[in-house]
């Protein structure tokens, strides 16, 4: 849990454009290669890809649950999955509901509790990439997944808090952030820094003691976003089909910087989303 | 050596007003009949402890059982929020709640300090995070061998831990598997325990990926057929997920909220759960 | 990605001289095999770990592998002394051995701190010995919340741990049950590690207190049946108490020992075991 | 392991007296009630005698495990026998060989890692006995099982060394000490403190932070002593049958006090003599 909270929604509103819109479930569809996908199945998909074989993958429930089951399905069938319920290597044939569900002691390779993931398997650095979500992120990559408010003893509104997210985030050797875009999500400043991103800029990870090397990769529903290695400000470096500049802009909560290379996402395989949409009806 | 009890009975008994209160149970094995017989009890003025409260404190701290909260995540998993959790923190409403908030590492390593008989547990945690700031249970250590600076929490050493399992048999063994959090260390951890299990059995048939709890380490046990619904108990039934997500409506107003404790708390007999 | 190879690849590969090298298994599953295909491979200047030096451990000093040993008990489980242990103490012989002594407790912690990424461990363990006169590894730590005062010792971290397990499958996971001793710890402690095996199967069906250690958290597996004589390796043969106390005799003397080194050890075919 | 010390012997003479005789294998043997009976059975029926029924019970091979299989086949049917190889609550239907053997596991209600016996149910306090063997003893009850000889770095005798034993004296509510006595095992002041007893007298466990009682008894092979109130010296409190208090004293190193309510050593009953014997033949 504590990167669930991204699923909640705060459901962005984006203007319908040409060969995008609205789908009935409130979500925004893109027509390509006679494909309709919905921006959350192309983010779902983007997430995935980033995926490599072989990794060993701390998965939060939800957004980044999703990817990576998509991944192990498609690309990446030997990617290690690590729940923090207490699963090595589970195998689950359909999305899990929580966290802690059934499925995912069933098909693991070990079931450990709750203590040893923390303390023998994410501590060490043992783990390849943690998967994360969040409620605030901002230009520097750090969580905010407990207050909205500058008032801790008196929020604006209280989400569920840490989880397992700030050693998550210190301690895998890469993060991932997936989240859905918009000027409420994607801040200046994080309210309240629960999960430690790359602090207020460069080196302050080393400052902190903080092993891994932080989000090195954001994945939204518009494009996807890198640290800038000098800076460490999440940087503009890939759109999603359909998907212009100004609208992530707009969706950014600070002084967006575009990279020079910016490219443009892959549209969705038909494998891909017929893969990710099997895995979401298998229930 | 464990006491074999009914689960009123076993509250009665081991929950008292004013106690620190652990009730673990990581997604899997959440000891709901437990938490609605404790409702039941009216007992007041708990710290309740635990890594991921969610509905079942949400129904206690709805209930006004609670004066303090210690805990990592409070959500309804897979659906969003704990709305008398978070009536409680923004409103005071029907009882302030204090809160006490660490990370699952820290809150983890607080319970195996606890089973340890150790004042305190070091973990690699919460560098540079706002948690310290607002979290006096969180300090600094540094290593007598390297000088490093890590992160030390106080052992959490709950007056009573309630967790539930699977089965006990008759001299009170109590046997789990599937997911085991960190009930173990719960248990261990606490001064009093009540285990309540799906069935008391005359032999405790080995299972792959269990956890026995010696009879000797568990002060009560209560049989509570059902008693994680609508968490679930592997090998004997399902998590109702659709129940989480009717919580979402029954929790969200205040007089849903008591209908709901009226009509499935205070209105059923305990045999009839 | 746990790679299978030959007992003597592994230990070619793997274990290198001037190593700290720890070989557990607590009575059950000592990875005898291993450690004679380490004398056999001649090598030097190790600084060998083990809660429990018993023959394995006589055997590598003896054969003048080892310049430093970190343990908590060493003697011939049921017999007595270890007889090339006492002599390379007290005489030196075949070459000087440096011990650095600590209790199971702080060996126990001293793993789980290095399988944990800490710089070290905390326990109630120490107070009052003569220990910590003679061991500069135990120190004193103070607990920031209550003020107590309690040991620590450093982490082991090995370059490379030896432990033998019941089976692994062909991806190279590793399954163990029975007694399970801190084999886990003190592979998760180390940079590499290598497991030898009863056999190497295709599925792993599960058993119950089984461990299991995922292929990517191994360097490499070798099959090495009945690699544990004369400990034993459960549901595949027992231990052989007639040959600790024929050790007795055997490591008594340097010319027995001698006479068995070159017999069993340099003169036996790897495959011949 | 590290109570095993106890078992090889450092064996003692004692002169032939009326009523006992060496037997075969060196021990001496006494005759009472028709019965022929070894020392070394005396003591562990003794040893066997001072566990109650339903006591966790800490076991060390050798001695301290043959007394506590006796005691759970004569008066003390649930007594918990924990080892420190990881099992709790073994049944052994023989005597195992080592502290490790498979009849422990095969019997035991549980069976955990050691780090797991050490943290969770030996430091905190839960284990009620804990059954020492020494290879020197002091009056104080210290223990010594690391070295013989004033020098650490170049001792006379290299002894095994620790193993559990100072946590066990430390944490178990109570510790019982077995060990055959003679004037080198039974001495002034220890040559090492491997494990403490008493300290240097009355206080010394609270200065030192030990929570246990520490040793409340010792049973050799000639009697029995009980630390005395005031001062914690261990004072011979019971002599076995067919032993006089003068042979106490020339067994032992310091300047030994006798109980003004000295007792005898009830003789062993055909029935224990039979059980103990079973168990020693049961390989």
């Amino acid at each position: 849990m504590g990167f669930h909270w991204a699923e909640e929604g705060l459901v962005r509103g984006l203007a319908p454009r040409e060969g995008v819109r609205h789908g009935g479930d409130g979500q925004v569809s893109t027509t390509t290669d006679a494909q309709t996908y919905t921006s959350d199945e192309m983010m779902s998909i983007a997430a995935a890809r980033a995926l490599g074989a072989g990794q060993r993958c701390f998965v939060g429930i939800g957004l980044p649950s999703t990817a990576a089951n998509l991944a192990r399905r498609t690309h990446a069938h030997d990617l290690v999955l690590i729940y923090e319920s207490g699963t090595l290597g589970s195998k689950p044939d359909r999305l899990p509901a929580s966290i802690g569900d059934g499925i995912l002691a069933e098909t693991a390779d070990a079931v450990i509790g709750v203590p040893e993931v923390f303390n023998y398997w994410l501590q060490p650095g043992r783990i390849d990439v943690g998967f994360l979500g969040a409620a605030q992120l901002d230009k520097f990559g750090n969580i905010n997944t407990t207050v909205i408010g500058d008032d801790y003893a008196n929020p604006k509104v209280r989400l569920p808090g840490a989880g397992g997210a700030p050693e998550i985030a210190a301690s895998c050797r890469e993060v991932y952030v997936v989240v859905r875009q918009s000027k409420r999500s994607f801040v200046d400043k994080v309210d309240f820094v629960t999960s430690v991103g790359h602090g207020s800029g460069k080196g302050d990870r080393e400052r902190l003691g903080l092993p891994g090397a932080g989000p090195t990769l954001v994945i939204t529903d518009l494009g996807i976003f890198r640290p800038d290695p000098e800076t460490c400000e999440l940087v503009l470096s890939q759109v999603h089909p359909g998907v212009e500049v100004e609208q992530v802009r707009e969706a950014t909560g600070w002084d967006l910087t575009v990279s020079p290379e910016l490219s443009r996402t892959d549209s969705p395989s038909e494998t891909e989303l017929a893969t990710l949409r099997a895995l979401k009806e298998a229930k | 050596m464990a006491e074999i009890v009914s689960l009123a009975e076993g509250v009665g008994r081991l929950v008292h007003d004013g106690d620190v209160v652990a009730m673990e149970g990581f997604t899997h094995l959440i000891p709901h009949a437990a938490g609605q017989e404790i409702i039941r009890q009216r007992r007041k003025d708990l710290t309740l402890v635990r890594m991921t409260p969610d509905i079942v404190y949400d129904q206690l701290i709805g209930a006004g059982c609670a004066r303090k909260l210690i805990f990592s995540w409070g959500g309804n998993p897979g659906v969003g929020s704990l709305h008398r959790f978070r009536d409680a923190v923004q409103n005071e409403w029907p009882v302030p709640l204090e809160i006490e908030e660490h990370s699952h590492a820290g809150m983890a390593n607080r319970y195996v300090a606890g089973a340890s008989g150790l004042p305190f547990a070091v973990l690699r945690g919460y560098s540079g995070t706002d948690l310290p700031k607002h979290t006096d249970t969180i300090k600094q250590i540094t290593c007598p061998f390297t000088g490093e600076q890590l992160a030390a929490v106080p052992a959490l050493n709950p007056d009573v831990s309630v967790i539930h399992a699977q089965r006990a048999d008759r001299a009170g063994n109590v046997q789990m598997w599937g997911l085991v959090g960190v009930q173990k260390e719960a248990v261990l951890a606490a001064k009093r325990s009540l285990v309540t299990v799906e069935e008391v059995v005359d032999e405790l048939e080995p299972v792959p990926g269990q956890v026995i709890l010696p009879s000797w380490a568990v002060t009560c046990v209560a049989e509570a057929p059902h008693g994680a619904h609508p968490s679930y108990a592997q090998g004997y039934y399902d998590r109702d997920n659709a129940y989480y997500e009717e919580w979402d409506s029954i929790g969200r107003k205040r007089d849903s909220f008591e209908d709901w404790l009226r009509e499935k708390v205070f209105d059923m007999e305990v045999t009839d759960k």
